[in-house]
């Protein structure tokens, strides 16, 4: 067969709005349409990466106010009006790399970087709220994000360093 | 893996929720977490014509320790995340169990957006939840246009997946009875990975009388069948003192109560092994739960 | 001199963008375009008896329904055998669309394009395909039997048959004082990278160009079978491989059905079209690998010393063998590990199955070879009472027998001849690191607590750094950067890193001066491939060869705007001096502005280069014959064979008494892999094996019912771990540089995973010692060892 | 996947033969079975709404016995084909006396499952057939006790005098709501099923339906 013209009903739109790394973000999207892809592909943020679309490997982890969750498994048009933070909104105000990315790059906490946006965003979450891990809780912090490239023992380390960055930068800030 | 097309719903009570399932019934799925509906939508396995989420409904958001006639109540709406339920205090001081089994619900960021009553909802053979308000002996509320009605988790779930809740009911709340008295609960799983569905897994509670003696030992098994196994442990552990109790004559009793599936996993005989082994493991940890909580009284 | 960096563990310069979500992955590319979704076979074996598209005419927003009937010429042909081997007599790949019949579950039939992906996948799902059923082909026991037929036209189900002999290895086993038979088997694995695979096609209808972004582990190839599948010139077909999510071999397979399709709907279409595959279609029409029985028969001495050795494997290579043989050839090869085996004869039978195909996988059948050979040695040191390092180390090539010829062929058409290596020390370093010597004391204080543990050991030497060649381009720009282009592919090795070590050092420039492509046919059109470990070996020496020609000719031009002799000149940190000469300088970017001759100037530098400006010989031409315009060069590396890497891993494993799980105590590696351009990053592959390694030794396995269906066709049944499952690796390394190439480097891409699993189930027989129980299979699952447990219980009864 | 199992059903072995060969009953009995149509001796055309909690999808199954040895055993084929994916089976079925008033049904279905639904719901298949099958025989079992009358549906009357002839179409009843789940929770691994109903409904159903045509 060749080509066609495209003929049927249309689905109906939601006008879905969400605060993405602070900035208001619109797009008008099928109910079906899952937060990922929204992010990637309505809102162009290809940061958040999708491995799976059954929520096993973690790598389109977003916070969702706050928290983390599998962007895969849920539909953008749930979360209207939500705070959402990506990868791209974990690098410092400044513009420069947050502590948790900057651990990653000294650790070696990464490869073929797929995986990687998931972790940055799950560990964040994490060192806000355990700022001080042992070993032991850093990985088990990580169990739950698929890497296959690391064998993990760098992104563990990575979670420390951060952890001990963050302190850092604790104690250089002023008052 | 994208899903079918659906009409999406957000109702913001109760009422326009049971209004929608009445109108759409079969047609029409509730979506709360979507931690188990959202990947059988991405992969078509369930394509339903209407979603009603019921995330924003603020009366279904609650969880709480309630006092009722027979003592206390857990009380947890169908809007409650997992986690939620978790890290509650004051759950946590009354119903131990629950932050034992939920602990080994898959991974936190699943916690996050799971909710429990969507896991009891969803009735897994592999799900805790099911299993811990067997064991508890609790119920689910349900609501409909025609009314509300209770459900005992006895007749809760009916088969892999399946319960007694029809198209045109939401499943509003999930009550988890406070045992009276000195008790003491563990829950131990095998699990192929951390956070896996449990290859096997055993949650144990007892209850201690002020002589330390157990009173009543039950324990609660997943994965070993299409729905969760109720023992009463009680006759085969003896009235021994708690730190006496015949352990090994429960995990017989198990053993030959349970009657697994083979998977691509394990074996069935490799399952009915483990359900002894792990009832005895978890026994042994309600009695040292039991011992700690005593402990931590006294020194109240 | 400009501080050195190769040997530093540098951080790597993709990293920035990486961790901030600034990637350029496959799916990230064109979202503009129009997507591509596949109707499948949900059946292993199966004549397609009709396809109703009728329903899915009616979907909004699709663009265009095409079946194998409506392919043309070279589109709807059978795909290539990638690499063809005498010994691969009946090689067979499927159509881009299967035409009349399928072979496996996943084999695509049906390409539907539309607006998105959600309307191209409603499409599909309306998509009626009805079959004739055939009987199928699964298992390597039903494939060999060969009662019933994978391929009507392949007799016995076999692909390929190859036997190698160095001397009568059967007269040799038959005089032998002791002889051993073991039946051994190595299950099914999948490289699973997290991301699958993908591509993207832009078709320029006014330049009658196509551009082709894919997920590739080898573009430069890809273009010419695109060029040739579509009879477009070579230079007509651009082909990129952006950021690839991993590929572990996966993705060195080419021109994969989808890559042929959506690049020829983009130009039938004159739109872009991308197809980004998903995890389900990852699991059932990528490609798997490991699957092979194996039979062992080895004679030897009373002291352990190797007389004769016997394998056959029988290899299941799935439905088609795009990819030739390799894979078998690599395990019949490199079985032989560190070891001389005395008279050697390796047959392989490669055999057809309704299953997924079968290409290498990180390790490529050398885990499975090391399975064979380390199987045989703990076998023999339990015949003889003997410890499994001595043994072992009875065995071992000599540092001083090196190079060591084991008199057959190896997977590059080429000699096996191992270049170096000093085998007894790297056993006695991982001895060390892991206290093999003080072991059994720890293991008999355990037992007596109840507990088991156990130690393993497992030794493999590494074909790395295959051939043919690779090439690398090198050039100073006017503002001092330096461009670097080699033609193979990144998919997390580092190589924007490791390359620009190698040239920063060549040339003497900063290494923040230099930026480096990899796997973009503009860039650079000639090579091979990323795979084997072969990359840093090849585009490492070739970029070194590049940066030497370009430095001689900077201190050329230099020497002559300095009036020095080149060989008084050096470069440190981009500027070229007279040694010992303050301020006789000259920057490189003037160098290289003086290298180009202009007639125009458009900048205060290319004023200096202008004709009028720099004094020159007016009897001599601006570009004298043996010269060419600008401060650049290209070159090759080709080696005349592999060079060959080696290790050795050990570990302590514990087994719970009741519920059989299996936890590792302690991994620990030492690994030879030559010079090190970068410790952090050889570091890191090394963890990522070991994972892979564990997730094949305990977790991970494909699991086909007797009707080919995979019944783990996501991550939620394939077991690949998370952190939680992998122990803390601890590692150390040897350096013995390789005598082939200018840099001593040999590949560590692939030596993390090879013995895993040989390691695992030594240390975990030897945790049972107690049970007397015998592992033949891996991976193995706590209900498997459960199992085996019952059977070495039952056997006792019975004796 | 190997199914075996067996139910007793409170009636005579001729008694559950005729109970078993009559469309009219099985179209009301097989779990999620909407329509049954004679396409040829001994071959049915089925659809059946299948599924378990979430997982519902109509599969078209065809259904075809062979290898008779009346009254005692028969084998059956059938096949289906939903949007989660595709079942084709082979079901081995033996009925003997058990005691006068009794009958022993005793089955061996040996059942693929394929596309999606194939892949990803192995861990419940096995048990989600079993129970399908309980189903049916308990519904079987019901109407032979007379706890449940079969109401003659027009098409159904038109099916117990010439039900001899392929085309004849058996409808069922609009089913009851079925048994639908609050669907959310935890998701971390396996899942699904509806194909296996379809199969065990198919199964038993498909043989007793062609029994009838001769």
């Amino acid at each position: 067969m060749t080509a066609m013209t495209p003929t049927g009903p249309a689905e109906s739109l939601h006008e879905v709005t969400l605060t993405v790394n602070g900035v208001p973000r619109s797009a008008s999207v099928p109910a079906r349409r899952l937060l990922s892809d929204f992010l990637r592909h309505d809102l162009g943020l290809t940061g958040t990466h999708v491995g799976c679309e059954h929520g096993v490997c973690g790598a389109c982890t977003v916070l969702v106010d706050g928290e983390t969750i599998r962007s895969c498994l849920q539909f953008a048009v749930m979360h209207d009006g939500a705070e959402v933070t990506t990868v791209e909104g974990c690098a410092r105000g400044d513009g420069e790399l947050s502590a948790v990315q900057r651990a990653f790059g000294e650790c070696h906490g990464l490869q073929c970087g797929f995986c990687t946006p998931g972790f940055v965003t799950t560990v964040t979450a994490y060192l806000d709220q355990h700022p001080d891990p042992s070993e032991a809780e850093a990985r088990e912090a990580i169990t739950g994000n698929l890497c296959r490239c690391t064998g993990y023992q760098n992104i563990v380390a990575s979670v420390l360093r951060a952890a001990q960055l963050r302190r850092e930068e604790r104690e250089e800030a002023p008052g | 893996m994208k899903p079918s097309g659906f009409a999406y719903h957000r109702p913001g009570t109760v009422a326009d929720a049971v209004a929608l399932l009445g109108e759409h019934g079969p047609e029409a799925k509730v979506l709360a977490g979507g931690q188990s509906l959202v990947p059988l939508l991405n992969m078509r396995l369930a394509a339903p014509a209407h979603l009603v989420d019921v995330n924003r409904i603020d009366e279904l958001d609650v969880v709480r320790v309630a006092s009722v006639d027979a003592g206390q109540v857990v009380r947890v709406g169908a809007a409650a995340r997992h986690s939620r339920v978790e890290h509650d205090p004051l759950v946590h001081a009354a119903l131990p169990l629950l932050r034992q089994a939920l602990v080994l619900v898959a991974h936190p960021t699943i916690r996050h957006r799971g909710t429990t009553v969507g896991s009891l909802a969803h009735a897994d053979p592999a799900g805790e939840m099911p299993a811990v308000l067997a064991l508890l002996g609790g119920s689910v509320t349900v609501r409909s246009q025609h009314g509300q009605r209770e459900i005992r988790a006895a007749d809760f779930v009916t088969g892999p997946m399946t319960t007694s809740v029809r198209a045109d009911e939401l499943v509003t709340e999930a009550s988890f009875p406070v045992p009276p008295g000195r008790t003491g609960s563990a829950w131990v799983e095998v699990a192929r990975r951390a956070g896996d569905y449990a290859v096997c897994g055993v949650g144990v509670l007892i209850a201690v009388d002020d002589d330390d003696r157990i009173r009543q030992a039950r324990a609660a098994l997943v994965s070993m069948g299409p729905v969760p196994v109720v023992v009463d442990l009680t006759d085969a552990v003896g009235a021994a003192p708690f730190d006496q109790a015949d352990w090994a004559a429960a995990a017989r009793l198990v053993t030959a109560r349970v009657e697994p599936d083979d998977d691509i996993h394990a074996t069935a005989a490799y399952r009915r092994q483990l359900a002894g082994v792990l009832t005895a493991r978890a026994g042994r940890g309600a009695v040292d739960h039991a011992a700690t909580r005593a402990e931590a009284r006294a020194r109240r | 001199m400009t501080t050195r960096t190769v040997g530093e563990p540098i951080a790597r310069r993709e990293d920035p963008r990486l961790l901030t979500g600034q990637g350029r992955f496959l799916d990230d590319i064109g979202s503009a375009g129009l997507a591509a979704a596949f109707v499948r076979s949900p059946h292993a074996h199966a004549r397609i008896v009709d396809i109703d598209v009728t329903d899915a005419l009616a979907v909004d927003g699709l663009v265009a329904i095409y079946t194998h009937d409506d392919l043309p010429g070279r589109v709807g042909e059978t795909l290539p055998v990638l690499i063809p081997h005498e010994a691969l007599t009946h090689g067979r790949t499927a159509c881009p669309l299967a035409k009349n019949e399928v072979n496996h579950v996943g084999e695509a039939i049906v390409m539907v394009v539309a607006t998105d992906r959600y309307l191209a996948e409603d499409a599909c799902e309306r998509i009626r395909v009805d079959y004739e059923l055939l009987p199928p082909v699964v298992g390597i026991e039903a494939a060999r039997d060969g009662d019933l037929l994978v391929h009507d036209d392949v007799p016995g189900n076999v692909s390929a048959h190859l036997v190698q002999e160095t001397g009568d290895a059967r007269a040799a086993i038959d005089t032998a004082p002791r002889v051993l038979d073991l039946d051994l088997e190595i299950e099914r694995s999948a490289s699973t990278p997290l991301e699958g695979r993908g591509v993207h096609a832009r078709w320029d209808g006014d330049d009658h160009s196509l551009r082709v972004y894919t997920s590739t582990q080898a573009s430069t190839s890809v273009r010419a079978a695109l060029a040739a599948k579509l009879e477009l010139p070579l230079d007509r077909v651009e082909v990129i491989a952006p950021d690839v999510g991993g590929g572990f071999g996966v993705k060195i397979v080419h021109p994969w059905p989808e890559e042929v399709l959506v690049a020829w709907a983009a130009i039938m279409l004159g739109q872009e079209v991308k197809w980004t595959e998903d995890r389900r279609e990852h699991f059932v029409s990528a490609a798997h690998e490991r699957g092979q029985l194996q039979h062992v028969r080895v004679g030897y001495d009373d002291d352990g010393h190797l007389l004769g050795l016997d394998v056959t494997i029988w290899h299941d290579n799935g439905a088609y063998t795009p990819y030739g043989i390799i894979v078998p050839i690599i395990t019949t090869t490199q079985l032989l590990g560190p070891y001389k085996p005395g008279a050697y004869r390796a047959e392989f039978h490669s055999l057809y199955t309704n299953t997924v195909a079968v290409t290498p996988y990180r390790g490529a059948g050398r885990p499975q070879g090391c399975f064979a050979m380390e199987r045989t040695m703990d076998a023999i040191a339990a015949d003889l009472g003997l410890d499994r390092a001595v043994v072992r180390e009875r065995n071992f090539i000599g540092p001083d027998e090196m190079p060591y010829d084991h008199g057959l062929t190896f997977q590059d058409g080429r000699p096996l001849i191992y270049d170096s290596g000093d085998y007894p020390a790297t056993l006695a370093k991982v001895k060390k690191l892991i206290g093999w010597d003080a072991f059994e004391a720890i293991r008999d204080e355990a037992r007596a607590a109840g507990r088991r543990v156990g130690i393993g050991l497992g030794c493999y030497v590494e074909g790395t750094g295959v051939g043919p060649y690779e090439g690398g381009f090198v050039k100073v720009e006017t503002d001092g950067t330096v461009v670097v282009a080699t033609g193979l592919t990144t998919q997390g090795q580092g190589h924007q890193t490791v390359f620009a070590q190698v040239v920063a050092d060549e040339l003497g420039v900063a290494l923040d001066d230099v930026v480096v492509t990899t796997g973009d046919t503009r860039r650079f059109g000639y090579a091979v491939g990323t795979f084997a470990s072969r990359a840093a070996v090849m585009s490492g020496n070739a970029v070194a060869l590049a940066a030497r020609k370009v430095r001689q000719k900077a201190l050329r031009i230099a020497g002559e705007a300095l009036e020095a002799d080149p060989r008084d000149l050096e470069i440190v940190d981009g500027v070229v001096q007279v040694k010992g000469v303050p301020g006789a300088t000259i920057p490189l970017r003037t160098v290289a502005v003086l290298s180009n001759p202009l007639r125009y100037a458009f900048d205060a530098e290319s004023q200096r280069a202008t004709q009028f400006a720099a004094p020159a010989d007016p009897d001599r031409p601006p570009v004298a014959d043996d010269d060419e315009p600008g401060l650049e060069g290209t070159d090759y590396y080709s080696p005349p064979r592999s060079t060959f890497a080696n290790g050795m891993h050990a570990a302590i494993v514990e087994t719970d008494p009741e519920t059989a799980e299996i936890s590792i105590l302690r991994y620990c590696v030492v690994h030879d892999c030559g010079t090190l351009i970068n410790p952090r990053i050889v570091q890191g592959q090394i963890h990522g094996g070991v994972a892979q390694g564990v997730g094949g030794a305990l977790y991970e396995k494909l699991v086909y019912d007797d009707a080919g269906q995979l019944l783990n066709a996501s991550f939620m049944d394939f077991l690949m771990p998370y952190a939680s499952e992998i122990p803390v690796i601890e590692t150390d390394h040897l350096q013995t540089p390789s005598p082939l190439n200018p840099l001593g480097i040999k590949g560590a891409g692939e030596a993390g995973v090879i013995p895993v699993s040989a390691v695992l189930a030594s240390a975990i027989e030897d945790a049972e010692s107690s049970q007397g129980i015998r592992i033949s299979r891996m991976p193995i699952s706590p209900s498997e060892l459960y199992h085996l447990r019952a059977e070495a219980t039952n056997e006792e009864g019975d004796s | 996947m190997k199914v075996t199992g067996s139910a007793v059903l409170h009636a005579s072995r001729e008694q559950v033969w005729q109970a078993l060969t009559d469309p009219a009953v099985l179209v009301r009995t097989i779990p999620g079975c909407l329509r049954l149509e004679a396409t040829a001796p001994d071959a049915y055309a089925m659809t059946v709404t299948a599924g378990v909690g979430t997982i519902k999808g109509v599969y078209a199954g065809d259904v075809r016995l062979h290898d008779q040895h009346a009254p005692g055993s028969f084998v059956l084929s059938a096949s289906g084909a939903g949007a989660p994916g595709t079942v084709s089976c082979d079901v081995a079925v033996t009925l003997s006396e058990d005691g006068d008033a009794a009958t022993q049904v005793a089955y061996s279905a040996d059942a693929v499952v394929g596309g999606m639904i194939g892949g990803v719901g192995q861990r419940m298949l096995a048990g989600v057939a079993k129970k399908t099958a309980g189903e049916f025989f308990a519904a079987v079992d019901d109407v032979l006790a007379g706890r449940e009358a079969v109401p003659a549906a027009a098409s159904t009357t038109a099916a117990s005098t010439t039900g001899r002839d392929a085309g004849v179409v058996y409808t069922a009843p609009p089913p009851a709501l079925p048994r639908g789940a609050l669907l959310t929770g935890e998701f971390t691994r396996g899942v699904l099923v509806g194909a296996a109903i379809a199969l065990a409904g198919a199964v038993v159903g498909g043989w007793a339906a062609g029994r009838q045509r001769r």
